[in-house]
């Protein structure tokens, strides 16, 4: 089951506004980052503008991720805001 | 030694640790990070800090790794907190030992830049008033970073 | 607050000092410097700490003072030990707060880099087989005083 | 009597090599701290090696000075080597 989704997580200001913190998404048509974006994009203004900005921040196995970086099933990919730590 | 932690930053322990093979090294440069009553909202009385669990320990390592390939450096103590932290509170160390005075110097700084802008830490300001806002990355935080750029490959 | 002492160098409460303020500075930088086993002699088993009193502290003063005038700083701990001093054990420190992370670590390195050639304190290395060397002043810190020159008038 | 002379004083290897730690000199015929200097020089070989180093540093009443330095009676002079603190 694990192996044929992967996990999504939200931080921070984007988990808040979107109302959710993880979920799983099934790996069908899923190859990258940008993919992930583009489907979860459709579900709706609020969706489509939060993860349309620029400054969205995308991570793949907890590293720095970007629009072609490769996700496979059972990748945890994330979205967050700029990083405001130190 | 990297450390995220929810309980009071004691500096003791970490500089204690820094001064460890004090013979040998010479130079211990640190630097604290205080909650500031004043961020984006003025009358802050504390501060939410979230954070990546995991993702957070892997890319400050990222950023030592980097440190030591540039500079001459022996040891390393970073702490951060996270979870509720009041104005006034420790939020984050970092110290560095090494023969030189000014790799001690050079990497302390580099690691706080690169932390600022590449470790995944959320801070959230909570006023007396109630209200409570995420805090806007700052300009002169990435241009801070920007400064020691080069083909790092961070 | 400058300090000239032949005890040990106990850096809690001059750290405690510099977050007096807490919630309106946001950031302490701070350096120590260490008595190397290795120095002009290797197997250095205590350095004796010669200075000019009276001079020194004016002569550290007017270093805090350039600081002061460059950079945005709140406070300054300056602690120097004389006399003997064991390998190991700490000489001389250094911290700054303020309200911005950069000018702290600026001044700390300025105030660093201008006490090794501008206050009047003498280092002799004395080795575990009795050898009483005077050390020589260092290329490396001239150089590294040098790149904060201008019309500074010190 | 010590408005009519100048404290010198002498520090680390300098103070160890010339044998002295302090002395009054008489101020008659001292303007700048060349004079002091061109004076004590004339006391023996170790005197006019040790003082003629360009590495030697002066200080007028416990601030960095240079040869054309005034000197008053009732001033304090030193010489002392490169520093090495910190």
């Amino acid at each position: 089951m694990a192996e044929s989704s992967i996990a999504i997580r939200f931080f921070a200001s984007l988990r808040e506004r979107l109302g959710i913190s993880e979920e799983q998404l099934p790996a069908d048509g899923i190859t990258c980052v940008r993919d992930i974006r583009e489907q979860l994009q459709k579900r709706g203004e609020e969706w489509a503008e939060l993860l349309d900005d620029d400054c969205v921040l995308m991570a793949v196995n907890q590293a720095m991720a970007r629009e072609e970086t490769p996700v496979n099933p059972g990748d945890e990919v994330a979205f967050f805001p700029p990083v405001t730590g130190g | 030694m990297i450390r995220i932690q929810s309980e009071a930053l004691a500096i003791e322990p970490v500089l204690a640790a820094l001064e460890d093979d004090a013979p040998a090294i010479g130079a211990v440069c640190s630097f604290t990070g205080l909650a500031r009553d004043l961020g984006d909202q003025s009358g802050v009385q504390s501060l939410f800090l979230e954070h990546y669990p995991g993702m957070t320990e892997t890319a400050i390592q990222a950023v030592v790794d980097e440190a030591d390939r540039r500079w001459t450096i022996h040891r390393t103590e970073i702490v951060h907190r996270v979870g509720e932290i009041r104005a006034g509170e420790r939020i984050v160390f970092v110290g560095v030992s090494s023969r030189h005075r000014q790799d001690a110097f050079e990497a302390c700084q580099f690691i706080m830049d690169y932390l600022k802008t590449r470790a995944p830490f959320w801070k959230k300001e909570i006023t007396a008033a109630g209200n409570s806002d995420w805090v806007e990355q700052k300009a002169s935080d990435r241009e801070a970073a920007r400064r020691w750029a080069d083909s790092d490959g961070l």
